[in-house]
């Protein structure tokens, strides 16, 4: 392997919060052929469509959810020249305020980055296996809890890395 | 050959995974969906519009078409709304 | 002004390294409201145009360096439902693996935090009044320092925003 | 009129700004740019390829047909690399 395409991958699902920073730190320390990194961080808001929820709650396929955005990690490898890349996906409860998704992709040019961070973003949207629930406000008992349906928009956004 | 529910269609099955041995002429996740549609209530509710669960043979993204021969693990799920 | 359109704008040109966490941190605290954060670091690497360099030196136009970046922030607010803002420009000397560029951007939905970072940066890079200056190795004397071209691809990137 | 230099062009005029007082016939920004051009040698090298340099009046970026008139402050630069 040449040092010139050294490629640093992190791949985690975990129930913990995690550090943004400190992942972006992993992938960028000691290297200075790095000149870009895109950071995604996705949140748990306080509503969804409209209404307050108290919180997420997160399913996903143990096994096949690690299979699956490896596959695509490895496809924006083959796609952008990257230099490092993490994506870390929480499960479980999470509530509004906490981050529930983080993408961190690096290249020498800011193109590569910015492209490979919004194709992850949309695939781990549409064929990532995971299921949000929210759990909207009310006393223990009365907390209803409704499965998140998925958004023709997100499919409309993943469609668009076919054609290129 | 083990298959594995997932968010409400886990709900509606009323379980997370089961062993099950289907007949030897069911070939597709079509035909798999069919047999188990005819299991009970809830696998008729979980099924009722068979286009919208997605399903994954051994860890993977399959169609309806594809041939169940030699999976030993089959996944049926809603659309994602992970990230 | 009402709550669900509150928008954070942060806009510094500084000699001296800057917190990208800190300064997500900064954006994000105490609210509820943002479901994605977009972060675009750019660092100063050891090479331009393959050869190796010692440092970046950064001249820019006080004044007008502030008053076109703001013209975009705006440009940006205007055209994506944005929550937040930040961005953050170094000038003079700059080592390899130090950063040169934050972009924070903060949207209820990740599409509108993708574009208006994508959007910044193409503009920062092209009509923002800075200009880079590549130092060469060698001894104190030796040190030749010649300024980095425009790039036809970054005036390319931001054609794109106009047509839309 | 203040006019400033950046960058390579400040270094072929050989200073960072000036006060000026061109001749009432210069109207334009290419106008003030062939007659900088014939204040020297290091004018002449700045701009002997005035597509190539930008300009700005009052902070803000404008093109070579832009009117000076009123103008406190003229800046000509490079293509910028910023970012």
């Amino acid at each position: 392997m040449s040092e010139a395409t050294e490629m640093t991958a992190i791949l985690r699902l975990q129930r913990e919060p995690f550090d943004a920073a400190g992942e972006v730190a992993a992938l960028t320390r000691g290297r200075a052929d790095i000149g870009a990194v895109v950071t995604f961080t996705g949140i748990c808001r306080a509503d969804e469509n409209g209404e307050p929820i108290t919180a997420l709650d997160l399913e996903h396929y143990p096994g096949m959810a690690e299979a699956e955005i490896g596959r695509h990690v490895e496809a924006a490898r083959a796609r952008w020249p990257l230099l490092g890349v993490t994506v870390i996906h929480r499960y479980g409860r999470i509530a509004p305020g906490e981050d529930i998704v983080l993408v961190v992709t690096a290249s020498s040019h800011r193109e590569a980055a910015f492209a490979a961070a919004e194709f992850l973003m949309d695939y781990l949207k549409t064929r990532a296996p995971f299921w949000k629930q929210v759990e909207k406000a009310g006393d223990e008992e009365a907390r209803a809890k409704t499965w998140i349906e998925a958004k023709s928009s997100d499919d409309s956004a993943v469609e668009r890395w076919k054609s290129a | 050959m083990k298959v594995r529910y997932f968010a409400w269609v886990r709900e509606r099955v009323g379980k997370a995974e089961e062993d099950i041995d289907p007949p030897a002429d069911i070939a597709t996740v079509s035909d798999l969906v069919a047999w188990l549609s005819r299991q009970g209530e809830g696998y008729a509710y979980a099924f009722e519009n068979p286009n919208v669960v997605r399903s994954a043979i051994d860890k993977r993204h399959v169609r309806a078409d594809a041939r169940i021969n030699g999976a030993k693990e089959i996944a049926f799920f809603p659309p994602m709304t992970g990230g």
